[in-house]
């Protein structure tokens, strides 16, 4: 089950598991964008996190919706449009949810959060984007959770779905965000907000797990 | 050549902020800064339509010195090459609303965009009405012409600011003010160009391959790759080259009136712009195109990128009438008229 | 980090006369070019003193671009870094003499006072009379304050010019020009800083070793050198040193009242220039000394080095009216009023 | 004897030496000036050739003054200056002796020369400058001139003592020109225009000798 605790827990680390890999992100930005993705996650999470620690015992919807507001205000940008309005639609769901939350109220969050960033970046699978990450590890979870998994079952198979996704945008050439301008440098290395939605789910599995 | 990675700041985190303090303590005869927006010293009178416009730093005197009488009431500065989040950019609207309507006006790039729907419902759903948003595109290099919506914003928006905010300080319609934005938008062309590239001043990270001296043309205003020219490029022939792609993207008959704007994007000289200059002129001068007013200077920069843009505007006696109305902004200057 | 050699120009040896040329153009209802000078588009009432200048290119809006109303009557420009010759500033001299006597101002380097020295001479010769010249000094890291007449001259000089062209425009005599001159430049002090050189662009040669990246202090307006500071400074203790430097060598009291100008050497950014500024303000502030206008642009520029100047001139009620004066040049603008 | 076209000759083998050395002459300059000096000299002598190709049959006056006038017209600074009255003077006293002139007339321009560069340029020998090859130039011609020697001789005399000169300028610290607000970097260093100073002198000597 989710409480607030959990959720908070997931956001950090995230948070951390961005911050490791906040230089790689920003590098694969610059191959054909402007370089600052990594700095934009590790901001916008640093900054998540800072209002959730300030804030008395959140609720997991709390939580989400704190994050997501936090990419809206830190960031900015493409990526903070997105993300944020990801967690935000999480955290709207989990509004709509008992508390302690169930993970199919999890899973319902994530659908909603792929469907508001694919309205909101007008993109579809196969345009080199987050898209192509979060796609299939939102229906690896909605599978996983459909079959009764628990929460660490179903995070784990996001996270593995994720990854491949991830790694599938490398031969992809980019039709959204400003990567679209120079299509072809892109060719040949992985789409940055591809690989951070691979390291959040990633995250989140591990840290379900640790916790037992 | 190279980049220089290391600038003449405090932390680099904390570089927005403080430039945001250091331009409006220069300037506080013009502007001043609220809740991390930039607004005019003196409000507009109520009743007039407001302009507002949000973007991301790094491209300064965009848009921080381009508010003022004649030009913006509110800018709504993002962290560096980013636009700023829905809420400040609600904030904006907020600011600039003297119950006349507010015109949102946004230079097209995925981010800018899709924080500024992210508002515009936002706004709605506050009970904010009488918000318009225009969404603003020149740069030719972005997208065939078949797609001329899907192209991102230049240098070339310059011209659009400043005839919405003439028509606008006159106290037009938001109608009105919104069709002269999109007029102009229509008759505006840019195309950029530059040698090596910039670093992200906060990750460091250099936006292009710094052993690269050759030079592009249609690289983006934060430094997304462009075209490569070569080395050795004389100054005329790429004046020459850009020019003829601008006048033929706009099919600009002989005999047409254009403003004429070149853009610093950081660190040329003087002495290159003015050599630039001359060459664009004497190759529309060639078209039996005709140039009444020129900007040369800076405008949308990217850091100490060294490079530039080219923009034209087809002008009629309107859009002239606007652009030579008088305006006041940190960082802004007259046209040269001809 | 390192200079760029390569610059967008056509054969740099014709560098000098196309920039004048495109610039001319771009600006033509300001300035127009006459044999190789810029002088104003509109001249002086006849019986008003004339205000000359010669100076070396590289340096640009200096002095292009304060040719006008108000400011200079002839800019006589010299090739890159190198004051024009005798023959060049008799010609000025001669086309900014409207009968009311010609005031030629010389900021001090060798070349050009030993040019305008052998102007005054042929231009004696010639018969012209009442030219007075007056030589002007600034940076206080180029001489020791015992000998104040062995400065160079810097960016603070733009206090001057700006006075002198005022009072000029009023039609105060010769004597009162010279007046106006002395006072407005004992009251001005100047430093500059910068991180790496430039080069040449007509030799290519860098001016400075293009590896070191370290910030130093003291530089000249050519890309003289300076004393190394050392990385990694951060930009307040930068503007803190300089000021305290300046408003001790001035002997500024608290309660004075300065102009602050914050001089663009290159190619810095308008954020590292509002964060630099900020500093200043603040330490200035400490000091109980009021900020009355600000300057914050490029003035004197070395082509596209990474560097920057303070001045501050002490101002009383006569120089603050001249300093407020209504001007026109291409590149003149205004100061914020605070 | 010294007519129009060796006087033509002198200018033009000045105009290249030097041309050889410009980049040389400018990296000597950016040691602690602005590293135009070859360009400077280079820049003025063509012009100065130009000049004197154009006009028909100069005199040795001419041919001297038009090269002043193209220093301080074409170059401007402070060897423009200095350069240029050098050349003035030689053009002066010529004016005022027959045509064509005696090796005497030579050397009485030089030493005009020579005073009017330490006036306009307010130095004295030991300061790091053109004058440091200079001096020693102009006594040693007057030397030989006493002694009755021949141009090819006065000039002879005169290269090697430029030369010495300029060598010894390497240890001073400079007290003149832009070079001195960086009076340590410069020290280890020739000075360019002293350099300049023996490469016209060596230029002149081996034109003449050359002739005969
Ligand atoms: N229109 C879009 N739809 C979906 N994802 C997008 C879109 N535009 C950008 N992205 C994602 O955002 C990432 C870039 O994020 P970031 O660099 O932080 O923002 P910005 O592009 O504003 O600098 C891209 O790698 C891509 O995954
Ligand atoms: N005041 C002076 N007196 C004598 N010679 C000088 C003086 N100033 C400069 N020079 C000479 O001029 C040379 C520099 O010439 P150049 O680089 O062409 O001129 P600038 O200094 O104007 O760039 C110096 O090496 C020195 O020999
Ligand atoms: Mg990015
Ligand atoms: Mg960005
Ligand atoms: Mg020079
Ligand atoms: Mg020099």
């Amino acid at each position: 089950m989710l409480d607030g605790d959990l959720s908070r827990r997931l956001v950090d680390a995230a948070r951390r598991r961005v911050s490791d890999h906040q230089d790689e992100l920003s590098r694969l930005d610059a191959v054909a964008g402007d370089g600052d993705h990594g700095v934009n996650m590790a901001t916008a999470l640093s900054e998540a996190m800072e209002r959730i620690e300030a804030s008395d015992d959140p609720t997991p919807a709390e939580v989400f919706r704190t994050t997501g507001r936090a990419f809206h205000d830190a960031v900015g940008g493409a990526a903070g449009a997105l993300f944020g309005s990801f967690f935000g639609a999480i955290g709207g769901q989990l509004n709509r949810s008992d508390n302690p939350a169930t993970p199919a109220d999890m899973v319902t969050g994530m659908e909603k959060g792929l469907t508001r960033v694919m309205r909101i970046g007008k993109v579809e699978p196969g345009q080199k984007t987050m898209v192509d990450a979060l796609t299939p590890a939102v229906d690896a979870a909605r599978t996983a959770s459909g079959e009764g998994a628990s929460l660490a079952r179903i995070l784990d198979a996001a996270a593995r779905a994720a990854r491949r996704g991830a790694l599938s945008t490398t031969s992809l050439e980019p039709r959204a965000g400003r990567a679209r301008y120079a299509a072809e440098q892109s060719i040949g290395s992985e789409d940055p907000g591809a690989c951070t939605v691979a390291l959040i789910f990633e995250a989140w599995a591990e840290a379900v797990e640790s916790q037992g | 050549m190279s980049v220089r990675t290391r600038l003449f700041l405090n932390n680099p985190a904390d570089a927005v902020g403080e430039m945001l303090e250091g331009y409006a303590a220069a300037h506080s005869d013009v502007i001043k800064l609220s809740d991390g927006m930039v607004v005019r010293a003196t409000p507009k009178p109520e009743g007039h339509v407001g302009v507002v416009i949000g973007n991301g730093s790094g491209h300064e005197p965009a848009m921080i010195g381009w508010v003022g009488e004649g030009l913006f009431d509110v800018n709504v500065p993002g962290p560096i090459f980013s636009s700023p989040g829905p809420g400040g950019i609600v904030d904006g609207i907020r600011a600039a609303d003297r119950g006349g309507g507010v015109l949102l006006l946004v230079s097209s790039h995925a981010g800018d965009i899709m924080n500024a729907e992210l508002a515009i419902d936002e706004a709605d759903d506050e009970g904010i009405e009488d918000v318009e948003m225009v969404i603003l595109y020149d740069d030719i290099a972005s997208a065939p012409k078949e797609q001329i919506t899907e192209r991102r914003g230049g240098a070339g928006l310059f011209f659009v600011w400043k005839m919405v905010g003439a028509i606008a300080e006159r106290g037009a319609s938001l109608a009105d003010c919104a069709r002269i934005v999109r007029k102009a938008r229509d008759r505006t062309r840019s195309l950029s160009a530059a040698m090596g590239t910039v670093a992200h001043p906060v990750s460091g990270q250099p936006l292009g391959d710094p052993d690269d001296t050759s030079v592009a043309v249609g690289l983006g205003v934060h430094g997304e790759a462009g075209t490569r020219l070569g080395e050795d490029v004389e100054a005329d022939h790429i004046s020459e080259l850009m020019i003829r792609r601008l006048v033929e993207d706009a099919d600009l008959p002989a005999g047409a009136r254009v403003g004429l704007l070149l853009n610093n994007g950081g660190s040329l000289t003087i002495m290159e712009l003015s050599v630039l200059y001359r060459g664009a002129r004497a190759e529309l001068e060639r078209r039996g195109i005709k140039v009444a007013r020129s900007w040369v200077g800076p405008y949308a920069t990217t850091l100490d990128m060294a490079g530039f843009a080219f923009a034209i505007c087809q002008m009629d006696s309107e859009l002239l009438a606007l652009y030579d109305a008088p305006a006041r902004g940190a960082g802004f200057v007259m046209p040269g008229a001809h």
